[in-house]
């Protein structure tokens, strides 16, 4: 077992508890601005370990999984952003506890 | 409550039918009929590596074009319907993050789409996914522009031409070879290769951009009609 | 009940459901779009049957090169790819039809259009 | 490969696809409904990849994930998700 193989081990298994740790947020927080930050931030940083020691174990896949992971760098923070103004917009989304809404007051500014 | 009495019995029942048809079913062992056929001869005679693109356009390319069709009336009705009886426009403005996105990103997104559309006869892919790739790069254009887009005149007339050109290669086999839609009016050349598999290149990429135009053309229809959130 | 059994078995059995699901959720759902939903969920599982029909295990994808002897039946395989695409076009007919629908009645409960009733 | 490790990943896909689909049938909220839907097309095309199709799995991706989402999304905001 060479040093890359044992270092792309650690990265999957790595990857696979963080997506783990980001399904079990999805199901346990408990509003929808809450969930999205267990299903944001966590996604990313599964993938990018995971689709790593992917390259690692085959090389020869390792150009296509650094596109695929620049995709998710890109398109994940994107797509996060556009769920969270949609959940904003909806009155039955907010949740009881939110004390600072910085979205609601500059709604009136930057239009 | 009797609505829900009558729809699970209807469903038990089918449920028990076809658990009676499937318990006779046996697992096959080997591969029957037209299947066999198609899997012994079908690189020699289309020169296509990718099986599944080989009957979709050669074999069974006239089931396409009929396909083809059905695809044809059914986004013709939904762009019919939304222009005659307008439902009111009120596209939200996107935000600033998303509209930039959008404006980097669908580049690269037709790009993999064309890349599935012409590596059909190679790899898995072909004119249906593509197609389906290329119209989610237009959607996410639409998402990201602040007016509402009229290009219902371009896109009808790629559709046409698509189809127009779908048409035509099928005229030239049956003219040069006797058969509609034979795919070796250009020689098949050696399978595997990008330019090989005689004609199924050009009419993947014919299905790609009906595909893709016709599944453009909803989205248009309805954003005229009304932002999709 | 060997492990292949079950691999080719429980394919099958995914399909079904979703079909029987599907048609439950057609006859008895009430907004307009569950209505589409369920058709959309019953479409799913027969795709899933019909490429099922045609998988054997144990053998490759249809896509031939040398190392490839044994292949999976391709033709319920490009069946299944248009009509997937046939099936979202459909689909999207089906939703500005029940719009449409919807603001001719005033709502979107099946209940309160009169020429769906059953 | 491993036959029972395959066994395992399509009964688990369809115990999840089964729940799902029924789940999307009894949700209260319409946008749940749709979401779920969209999940349930993505693992199909999980099974179809397991049945030896990449091109139909492929195609369940991009359409199933991606289209036929956005076209429920907008029906529903012309419909209202009451219910």
């Amino acid at each position: 077992m060479s040093v890359t193989s044992i270092i792309a081990h650690v990265l999957t298994g790595l990857g696979a508890l963080v997506l783990f740790a980001s399904g079990l947020g999805v199901f346990r927080l408990p509003d929808v601005f809450n969930k999205m930050h267990a299903g944001t931030k966590a996604t990313t940083l599964g993938s990018i370990l995971f689709l790593t020691g992917l390259g690692l174990f085959e090389p020869s896949w390792m150009p296509k999984l650094l596109l695929v992971v620049v995709f998710i760098v890109l398109t994940n923070p994107v797509s996060s952003h556009a769920l969270a103004r949609a959940a904003h917009n909806e009155p039955a989304e907010k949740p009881d506890n939110l004390i600072i809404d910085d979205l609601e007051e500059s709604k009136g500014e930057n239009q | 409550m009797i609505r829900t009495i009558v729809g699970l019995a209807i469903v038990l029942v089918l449920a028990a039918i076809l658990i009676t048809v499937v318990d006779d079913y046996t697992v096959p062992s080997a591969l029957s009929g037209v299947g066999e056929l198609y899997t012994q001869t079908g690189v020699e005679d289309t020169g296509s590596v990718n099986l599944v693109t080989a009957v979709v356009v050669a074999y069974r390319g006239l089931d396409t074009l009929g396909e083809v069709v059905v695809l044809f009336s059914a986004s013709t009705a939904v762009v019919l319907i939304l222009t005659l009886i307008p439902i009111g426009a009120n596209p939200t403005p996107p935000s600033s993050i998303v509209a930039f996105t959008a404006g980097i990103l669908p580049g690269a997104i037709i790009l993999f789409g064309i890349y599935i559309i012409t590596h059909g006869h190679l790899s898995p892919g072909g004119g249906f996914p593509g197609g389906a790739v290329v119209a989610s790069a237009f959607l996410l254009v639409m998402l990201g522009s602040n007016t509402i887009p009229d290009k219902s005149k371009f896109l009808s007339s790629i559709e046409s031409l698509a189809g127009l050109t779908f048409g035509l290669l099928g005229f030239w086999g049956m003219f040069t070879l006797g058969q509609f839609l034979n795919n070796l009016v250009i020689p098949a050349g050696s399978p595997g290769r990008i330019i090989s598999a005689g004609i199924i290149p050009l009419i993947s990429l014919a299905i790609g951009a009906k595909v893709a135009s016709e599944l453009s053309g909803i989205f248009s229809s309805y954003r005229k009609a009304g932002g999709e959130e | 009940m060997s492990a292949e059994y079950l691999f080719y078995w429980s394919m099958a059995a995914t399909g079904l459901g979703l079909v029987l699901i599907g048609l439950w959720g057609v006859l008895t759902r009430k907004h307009i779009l569950r209505i589409a939903l369920a058709f959309t969920l019953a479409d799913t599982g027969v795709n899933l049957i019909l490429v099922w029909s045609g998988f054997l295990p144990n053998r490759a994808a249809p896509i031939i090169d040398s190392s490839v002897t044994t292949v999976v039946d391709p033709l319920p395989q490009a069946l299944v790819l248009t009509s997937i695409v046939i099936g979202v076009a459909v689909a999207a007919l089906f939703v500005v039809v029940g719009v449409l629908a919807s603001r001719k009645s005033g709502s979107a409960d099946i209940r309160h259009m009169k020429e769906l009733r059953w | 490969m491993n036959m029972s490790l395959f066994a395992a990943a399509s009964i688990g896909t369809g115990i999840m696809m089964i729940v799902a689909a029924v789940a999307a049938l009894i949700v209260k909220k319409l946008i749940s409904a749709i979401i779920i839907v969209g999940f349930v097309s993505l693992s199909a095309s999980l099974l179809f990849l397991l049945m030896d199709a990449p091109d139909v799995a492929i195609t369940e991706a991009s359409i199933g994930a991606a289209i036929s989402t956005v076209i429920f999304l907008w029906g529903r905001g012309k419909i209202g998700g009451e219910q």
